[in-house]
């Protein structure tokens, strides 16, 4: 779109370059982790007292759910950073979080409904956890809607910054709506005062699962950062030298 | 003092003062609780029965699931109780895979008399607690096995 | 404080001129009321039920309609400019045109509601938790929206937009809004308390509203 | 008219840079106006006169450098777009602005004649005195910094005539102002500086 753009003010030769390196080390983890992990959560796990089989879709499920509110979070801490010292990766980042954390949301939605028919008796509750959930995976289509509809991307980054800082009022509903009010949902299990009320062979699978998930996390993000600079790059190397900044001579 | 800075003292004085109201409704509101569903005692302590449909959770009492046939299909009838009150409930339907004596669960429904209701739905309310069968066995051998409440 | 008290009484005032939004968004209230009723049929107790419910939705999406108003004819003819250099503080400014938009479209749909409420089958004791629902959440609906509206301000077609990113802020106010209706008219002592976190819902909304309006539309002045 | 300088106010920009659409249109713009001073920037289409003279006019954040004012609240904008409402009248649009700028309607309504007009809704009136009725509010704001883009676009020469001897007026009184135009304009001893891309 154009020869000086604010993105040139930040450097991001060092970031392709760490990115470059992280990136296979991210997917092979995600991957070897994930693999490892599900054979935990399928064969190698005891069926619980109570939910017998069913308690495997929560390796699924909970990890999912966790990296939806962390998304969220590292999406709003980043928009902060961008919007504070104007560094333009930390708006890639937040633009380029979203997408995942929506697909994150989805999944512990999903697999959470795929829990709830054979445990509940219902696959969807109106609950303050459901809700709250369902409300997240909707502020993040509002954040991407915004994105893509102001054309000029600078003034889009500041836009959609301040959009992801005002919706992360809902991170703490989410986070403690179990414990204010009476929900279907259960309290949580794992971090909460007095330990875990999970037992041991089971936490096993769910902290695979949960490294698999941030690594997966991190190979996509700096995957789609990567092809985002490029395609700025790109439409920049596009219009090399048609505008130069004009400057002012005294006539 | 310039116009600019008098207005920005009034905006944040507003600011507090409205945050300091927000957080002492918040907690009013939290202290009398806002639920997806009553406990029996709630219930209990409204007086007068609702007239129109509500949720009730709690745990099925032991011993108090009961099945009848009836011509529209199968009946099963069961207590659910809290500890300070109990309500019987009757419910034509599906029960899902976790219901069972001493379990919680969520049912919704009318009240149908002072302690009694028809339910046209019972969820099933899963704890926190998450381990194998035989771990709880002999938790439950052991004594040191603790019902947990539901709805705390 | 007199530049306050203007724009709230300009915005108030071009609401209701020809092409304001403010009689388009009543009628749009009652219209989607009318074709509820229309669609439940003749069960008179359900719809006592559901009625709260379905005003609260109805009342939502009137204001939903009418947010597009509230900064882009500004920025169009140039007196977002004029409003950003003025004396005031732009936040304050945001606030007196969130405000002018409670009067021209929240407060009207207030005080259409005791009619429209006898097409919905509530009456007597139901009709005050219903209006003291709106009173206390329909400013919030006005506060939240703005911040949309002023984060859209440079976008020529951003009524979905608006909707997108607005519903999921939208859902606090509408949940104990319409929950604090329909715990009232069935003297359910969950009433207060919904109406609380009404309460605390639209003083949160009255915080954050302005700052970050303001702040989103510097980035929309140029 | 009072006699002695009633204003006493400087804006200064140093190197100044403004973007549009993420791209730097202006860079390294280094400027002084004060007391009594005009500067008109001249400049081919899309060299960036309105977005530097949004930038100077304190509207749009610049992403290099910075504008300073002596003085808060003195400077007043008035863009191509004159900021009235359509469907408010003359007058209805001269008290809003006056009670925003904690001023008076005072001469602007006389200064641009706009009296025949006054009860009339700006959306009816000819572009002409659509554009008399903006530049009005730049004499009603009292500040001392007028920053206008393309002051004479669609004026006849009665009203051009009546833009410059306000703007004298104005200079006599210690009042700045920067314009950008492309249409001659009579402000003696105006410094002229050139946008070359």
């Amino acid at each position: 779109m154009a020869t000086t753009t604010l993105y040139e003010f930040a450097n991001p030769v060092r970031f392709e370059r760490i990115a470059a390196r992280v990136f296979p080390v991210a997917l092979a983890a995600a991957g070897l982790l994930g693999a490892v992990g599900l054979y935990f959560a399928l064969f190698n796990s005891p069926a619980d007292y109570q939910q017998g089989d069913t308690v495997r879709i929560m390796y699924v499920h909970v990890p999912a759910a966790w990296m939806a509110m962390f998304c969220y979070s590292a999406m709003a801490v980043s928009s902060t950073a961008g919007f504070i010292w104007k560094h333009p990766l930390a708006d890639v980042a937040a633009k380029e979080t979203a997408p995942i954390g929506a697909a994150f949301t989805f999944l512990a939605l999903f697999t959470g409904s795929l829990w709830g028919k054979p445990m509940w008796g219902a696959w969807w509750a109106w609950d303050a956890r459901l809700t709250s959930v369902l409300i997240l995976f909707f502020l993040y289509l509002g954040y991407m809607a915004l994105w893509r509809a102001v054309p000029d991307k600078t003034r889009a980054a500041k836009l959609a910054a301040i959009l992801a800082i005002v919706g992360f009022v809902n991170i703490p509903i989410i986070k403690f709506s179990v414990d204010w009010w009476n929900s279907l949902h259960q309290p949580a299990s794992v971090l909460r005062a007095g330990g875990p009320s999970i037992h041991p062979d089971m936490l096993t699978p769910l902290f695979l699962m949960i490294g698999a998930y941030v690594f997966a996390y991190v190979a996509l993000l700096l995957a789609s950062m990567r092809n985002e600079l490029t395609a700025r790059r790109l439409a920049r190397m596009e219009n090399a030298g048609v505008h130069a900044p004009a400057s002012v001579v005294e006539r | 003092m310039s116009p600019k800075k008098q207005q920005r003292l009034i905006l944040f004085g507003g600011i507090f003062l409205a945050a300091a109201a927000a957080v002492a409704l918040t907690l009013f509101a939290l202290r009398g609780s806002i639920t997806y569903f009553y406990t029996p005692s709630e219930l209990a302590a409204l007086g007068e029965t609702p007239s129109s449909p509500i949720r009730l959770g709690g745990l099925v009492a032991d011993g108090s699931v009961a099945y009848a046939k009836a011509e529209t299909g199968d009946v099963v009838s069961f207590t659910i109780e809290d500890g300070g009150s109990d309500v019987r409930v009757h419910f034509a339907g599906l029960l899902p895979d976790l219901f069972r004596e001493g379990q919680g669960v969520v049912v919704q429904g009318r009240m149908t008399g002072a302690r009694v209701m028809t339910a046209d739905n019972v969820l099933a309310k899963h704890d926190e607690n998450y381990m194998p069968k035989e771990v709880a066995d002999a938790l439950k051998e052991q004594g040191v096995w603790k019902e947990d409440e539901t709805g705390s | 404080m007199s530049g306050f008290l203007a724009v709230i009484a300009r915005d108030v005032r071009l609401a209701f001129r020809a092409g304001g939004g403010a009689l388009q968004a009543a009628a749009f209230f009652a219209l989607t009321i009318v074709l509820f009723a229309l669609a439940v049929g003749p069960d008179l107790t359900l719809m006592s039920e559901i009625a709260a419910p379905v005003l609260w939705t109805a009342a939502l999406l009137a204001t939903l309609i009418s947010l597009e108003q509230i900064y882009r004819p500004d920025r169009e003819d140039g007196s977002l400019d004029v409003l950003a250099e003025t004396n005031g503080l732009l936040a304050l400014t945001a606030l007196a045109k969130a405000i002018a938009h409670w009067i021209s479209t929240g407060l009207l749909l207030t005080a259409a509601t005791p009619v429209l409420a006898l097409l919905l089958n509530i009456e007597g004791d139901a009709l005050w938790p219903l209006l003291l629902s709106l009173l206390i959440g329909a400013p919030g609906l006005s506060l939240i929206g703005s911040f949309a509206a002023a984060l859209t301000a440079a976008l020529p077609r951003a009524g979905l937009l608006i909707a997108i990113i607005v519903s999921p802020l939208y859902a606090p106010i509408l949940i104990f809004g319409a929950g604090a209706a329909s715990a009232g008219a069935a003297g359910d002592p969950q009433y207060s308390a919904n109406l609380a976190l009404l309460g605390a819902s639209s003083l949160f909304a009255a915080i954050f509203s302005p700052l970050a309006s303001a702040a989103a539309l510097r980035f929309n002045l140029d | 008219m009072p006699d002695a300088a009633r204003y006493n106010v400087t804006l200064s920009a140093r190197d100044l840079a403004v973007a549009r659409g993420g791209r730097v249109i202006v860079d390294g713009v280094n400027l002084s106006v004060g007391p009594g001073e005009a500067v008109i920037f001249r400049g081919p289409n899309g060299a960036g006169k309105t977005t530097l003279l949004r930038a100077l006019a304190g509207l749009l954040k610049p992403v290099a450098g910075e504008v300073t004012v002596s003085d808060e609240d003195q400077t007043v904008f008035c863009g191509v777009l004159n900021g009235g409402k359509p469907t408010l009248t003359v007058n209805e649009n001269l008290r809003f602005w006056a009670a925003l700028y904690s001023a008076r309607v005072g001469e602007a309504r006389a200064a641009f004649g706009l009296e025949p007009v006054e009860r009339r809704p700006m959306r009816e009136l000819s572009t002409g005195y659509q554009r008399r009725l903006g530049l009005a509010r730049l004499v009603l704001s009292g500040r001392a910094i007028w920053i206008v883009d393309e002051p004479t676009a669609g004026l006849d020469t009665a009203s051009t005539t009546a833009f410059e001897r306000l703007l004298a007026e104005h200079r006599a009184r210690g009042g700045a102002a920067i314009l950008a135009t492309h249409e001659p304009l009579e402000a003696p001893n105006a410094r002229t500086l050139e946008l070359r891309p």
